[in-house]
């Protein structure tokens, strides 16, 4: 880790969490997967570790501490459970979005007491006659969060609201992400209130779609890396005509290129990473990093899948479910089609 | 050689290569997509509830559906390879489940035995093979032996008129269904001249069902493990001769690594079908097309491949009806045909977004079916070899 | 629906779709493959010194290679697209420079005459064209106006009994070498119905031949500029009707994306030929094969392409020589043909390393060769935009 | 470039190289190119400026800047000239490998009077008989240098040797690099003196090695960004379909993601400068920034032709010659394959 250059107070939350993932997300995060559950006992633990507040200004009661022990740290959770670390994401992106629009909802937020849920502009949600209109799909935690954080247009103008008393949302049994609560989310007879508008809106949303971006970046790298560990551990396992499946080029190179592709896309978050905790815009490297890093955990699943042979098919070598979860991130946070066009905005216009 | 090249007067009237289908074959095609929106429609539930398509492949037995690769003497239709892909790209067009209990069933077992078995072994099962009352299953791969399929272990040990079988076979579709398994097991050390095959039938005491795979698709077919425990098979269920197992399983393979190219078209077109609708849909007021050109580019990619590995996997199969060897043109087309089913469903899920993964849509089934095709009956990478190796040999 | 989709005794002896060349076929394109050998032997040469094969194409010619595309009756072989798509895939697997060459003048020029022309205009040019006393040229690309063709300004205005010629052609291929042009004019306002197609020869007053470009590869087929002063063009030398240039053109220009796909398909076999004598040359004492597995692949996944893309090609052919209309299949053919050849390229440069570089081989003439097809006669994403509004467009 | 974050002494040299090569390379590159000239003028400019010697020790005569300032400016030289870049990699390939050996030819390099090449490893070249056997290929600089930095082998054994008195040589006609001077290099009847044996061989040879890959990887960045910024240029002027191409969705897209994988790629670069600068083995972050550089080099230059259509199969846009030098240095230095298996060992044995 020395690379990212992490100071002491920053390493030590880096170890921390990674700690915690082995102790405690590691052993039950396939068969939370498998049975769809919820993963209460692991969100309440990163409550526990105060990491909601940890990129929250210090003046705001967070720890101040930027992004790029929340990249490190998520890559730790991203290679055990990309749903938990959706989970912190969203988490943060809640924090992040409330600290802008200076509401007094962020206490209890960094506080971690339950799960907060946040929706971004993609869903194209409407405030229309004091009701938020549409339906925001795939929201993680959606299925048991109280409270929203809402991106939502009033007359074409972005405005943030908070949703609470929400009717029974049941989670999805979708592609991925299946410990992580997700659910489709109307907000018909929800209560309301209004964060901020106009340029504050837009200020505090865009904040929340940037840790989206990023976070989601440094989850697909831990996806990545855990393909890669879990085909070199089998391929040195495995024997086929006569020696280990990693005695042979064919496979080996599968590693290097997926290794290859992780390794890149892990240089892009920590640049993002890096850029914005120096004050200075990050847009454009974050959503080149979250690019790059779906891509590489999807690429990186794959061919793990094909090293494994039957092995990889089935639920207990976890890559199969990392090939889920990665094409899952993919399409949310609007999709890498959107941002594509984002870049296309931002680099050629 | 002449000073003309071109002037042949033969040239006119030669036959010329037809890549379409006789009206037979389009109307056969036809009528199985017509059943097939008849008879699949609990596609979804099959992977939703991990329940094995039973209604659907009875129907498809009623049909004449699991008789295509068998003779008419034995009660089948005869209608060979080239028809019993185009009748498999339609099924897994709709269900990938339903789609591989036919494959295997078809593809692997009956042409197996129309092939290998002696007269009074066909007479024996076929009847129960061809209306479906016995489902088929073929026994090759073991924990220690996929890829690499001569490093089998389970044994069979001649004592007297019969063989006593032991071991255990693994990755078996139609495992926990099937009543009919055959069966590769070793009858020598000798690691390819010591294999052998045989049919071994579900009844008989010994043979259990082991553990069932839980898997990222293919949901409704199971797949198991089979145990054979001292099992007495007669030696009459011996398939060809002993030590002829692997020339058996690998001549069986080219003809069911037709039947997975075929899957994998029908699941490829299945994805470029949802893509297609997808772009239909976006048009502006006035009725003209919004889709972005990066997504029509996809679109036509995917087309154009689908048409072009629907060709290398017809080819194959006219090969292996009309006797000649396919083995370089099969496995061109089921590395081609499973590679884009996999591209074509990744794109779909990325094309559809969000209505993609909640499962609003096929989409994501796709894309989990997808993913087998390019893991069994022969890996991509073996196929890959297997065309190399065609084209380097020395002459 | 029947109970029964299969048992059709129909099924039995229905025509297959054949996927192979007729014994006539296949000796003509073994004809051709030898006169390659025999007549393009200065293939390096023409590349190096930037010279127009003059010896090939008059050996071509004298073989009857010149008039496939022809009648009968006006001195041609009427062989059609699909054996001129095999000889064009022959021609350019050794030299480009002529297979392009050889592609206008079939392709684009005489087909366009053969079909839009009337009888004395016929027989006013193919007695020159189909001995190759003159070769042709197609001139619709201007300065402003590449992929977006309509949007040509050349103009051609009414005088009598003629019109006067003003503009600029580009990229013309064999333009300082053709003595016949084939040039699309705008005879009124309408963007598409303003355009006409005419006949230009190159002795006429007020016809020039511009800057001659440097290129990246096909260096020794000359692209010039067409420059038109002030042509009296007779107005018997207009083709078919005023306005009906642009249809003329695209029609014509599906004939010569098969051209180009069958250039494509050449040159891939070319670079996979490469590949795989490389690769037969990588053996141990034994003769055992130590080819990495990873070029393997490469080899094997590029050759399964070439077939199945050939494939594709050949379909288009068959349907444009039976009078159908072939857009979707001939873009799809040029699309997926010609993204083979630069991936087959790129992998031979790749894998033969320095000696692919430095010229000790083809291997880097074939990568500058191959770019351009992805680039003429319509770029690859006008080829997706054809293949999915086909695919898409309201039924 | 505050992102390498350049100290003040590394940004004046970057700098001073850029306006060098906007002066007085960009303007003759693609004519030098197109005659397959060898750029003497260039690299007198390149050794009045001081630079063969930029990463060589303050001890042994350099500036002992290391190699962050080494990528950037090799970056700028790429945009115009890979030739000239590859001329400069020779330099300090022979430089770097000559202060390992602790050889008193080194000022004479650091002086820059004269083009000096080096011959890899990868060439097979053996000392026999006190002769070195064998064939160099498309050596840079091959044509005209008087003295050659060799590895070669020993009775299996590394060694390094320097080389002068060779015959005469012809530049070569080959696929790109046409103004670097590329020869086939035999060394019958050469002057031959054994410079380091063994281990001592082996560090410097590895040295000369990483300043192939890393400095290969920058230019090929440069390279790359050349051909998205003429691609840009042109889309902006050319109209087609009644609106600049620029204006079309599939040509943006094009542009976004070839800057996309050159941007990542420089990434790689800048990481592996960084760590080897940090005085830590950067084997495996070179090799990986080189074999992503290049596919990037290669990829945005082969956009870049489809964006212009005909004009960038012509010589004038330059972009063909982005193309036949990518794929040109793809494959010296052993080539990529060798790189990938170089990864494989080195990550997954």
């Amino acid at each position: 880790m020395h690379n990212l250059q992490l100071t002491e107070d920053q390493e030590l939350i880096v170890d921390t969490v990674r700690k915690f993932v082995a102790d405690s997300v590691a052993p039950a995060a396939q068969e939370h997967d498998e049975h769809r559950a919820f993963a209460t006992n692991e969100f309440a633990g990163l409550a526990e570790l105060g990491l909601f507040g940890l990129a929250v200004a210090e003046a705001s009661g967070g720890a101040g501490m930027g992004f790029v022990p929340f990249v490190a740290a998520l890559e730790g959770i991203g290679e055990h459970s990309s749903s938990l670390a959706r989970l912190w994401i969203g988490q943060v992106q809640c924090a992040l979005a409330l600290e802008s629009a200076a509401s007094s909802e962020l206490e209890s937020v960094v506080a971690g007491i339950e799960p907060v849920a946040f929706v971004g502009p993609e869903h194209g949600l409407r405030l229309e006659g004091g009701a938020i209109v549409g339906t925001a799909r795939m929201v993680p935690a959606g299925a048991v969060a109280k409270r929203f954080v809402v991106a939502a247009t009033d007359a074409g103008k972005p405005v943030l609201l908070l949703a609470s008393g929400l009717g029974e949302r049941k989670a999805l049994r979708g592609l991925g992400l299946a410990s992580a609560g997700c659910a489709n989310v109307v907000f018909a007879g929800a209560k309301m209130s209004v964060l901020a508008h106009g340029d504050g809106a837009d200020r505090a949303i865009r904040r929340a779609q940037f840790v989206a971006w990023l976070g989601t970046a440094a989850t697909a790298v831990g996806g990545g890396f855990a393909s890669i560990a879990a085909s070199r551990r089998h391929a040195g396992e495995r024997i086929a005509f006569g020696k280990p499946l990693l005695a042979q080029e064919a496979v080996v190179r599968k590693l290097v290129n997926a290794r290859h592709a992780v390794d890149a896309a892990r240089q892009l978050v920590w640049h993002a990473a890096r850029v914005q905790d120096l004050g200075e815009d990050a847009t454009v490297a974050a959503v080149q990093a979250r690019l790059a890093a779906v891509d590489a955990m999807v690429f990186a699943a794959d061919e793990a899948i094909q090293i494994h042979g039957g092995f990889g098919y089935t639920v207990e070598y976890h890559v199969e479910r990392h090939y889920r979860d990665g094409k899952t991130l993919e399409v949310l946070d609007g999709g890498s089609e959107a941002l594509r066009s984002l870049l296309a905005v931002r680099q050629f216009a | 050689m002449t000073a003309t090249v071109t002037n042949t007067t033969k040239m006119q009237n030669v036959q010329v290569p037809d890549f379409s289908l006789s009206p037979e074959l389009a109307a056969f095609r036809d009528t199985v997509r017509t059943w097939c929106r008849e008879h699949l429609g609990n596609a979804v539930a099959y992977d939703a509830e991990t329940r094995f398509p039973r209604d659907a492949v009875a129907a498809a037995a009623k049909a004449g559906l699991l008789r295509t690769t068998v003779a008419k003497e034995f009660g089948g239709s005869a209608m060979g390879n080239l028809a019993s892909c185009i009748m498999l790209e339609e099924i897994n067009s709709v269900c990938a489940s339903t789609g591989v209990t036919i494959s295997v069933h078809n593809s692997l077992v009956n042409s197996l035995l129309g092939k290998w078995c002696n007269e009074a072994q066909k007479r024996r099962w076929f009847p129960k093979l061809v209306t479906g009352e016995w489902l088929g299953a073929y026994c090759l791969s073991e924990a220690f032996s996929g890829s690499d399929a001569a490093a089998l272990r389970c044994e069979a040990k001649k004592e007297g008129d019969h063989y006593v079988m032991n071991g255990a076979k693994l990755w078996i579709t139609t495992g926990s269904e099937a009543k009919l398994f055959v069966v590769f097991a070793r009858t020598g050390p000798d690691r390819v001249k010591g294999i052998s095959a045989f049919v071994v039938e579900k009844d008989w005491p010994g043979v259990g069902v082991g553990k069932k795979e839980r898997k990222l698709g293919l949901r409704g077919s199971p797949t198991t493990e089979i145990v054979l425990e001292n099992v007495k098979v007669p030696a009459d269920c011996l398939v060809a001769q002993e030590g002829q197992g692997f020339t058996i399983a690998l001549d069986t393979l080219d003809g069911g690594r037709l039947g997975i190219a075929s899957q994998s078209l029908g699941i490829a077109r299945a994805a470029i079908d949802l893509i297609r609708d997808h772009l239909v849909k976006q048009v502006d007021a006035k009725g003209r097309s919004t889709a972005t050109q990066p997504d029509q580019w996809t679109l036509a990619d995917l087309a154009a491949d689908l048409d072009a590995y629907r060709f290398l996997t017809w080819r194959a199969a006219v090969l292996r009806d009309n006797g000649v060897r396919c083995s370089t043109e099969a496995a061109m087309a089921k590395s081609c045909a499973s590679r884009l089913c996999n591209r074509a469903a990744r794109a779909a899920v990325s094309m559809l977004g969000l209505a993609g993964v909640t499962g609003e849509n096929p989409a994501e089934r796709i894309l989990r079916d997808a993913r087998i095709t390019e893991i069994y009956e022969g890996a991509t990478d073996i196929q890959r070899l297997v065309i190399a190796r065609g084209l380097v040999a020395p002459a």
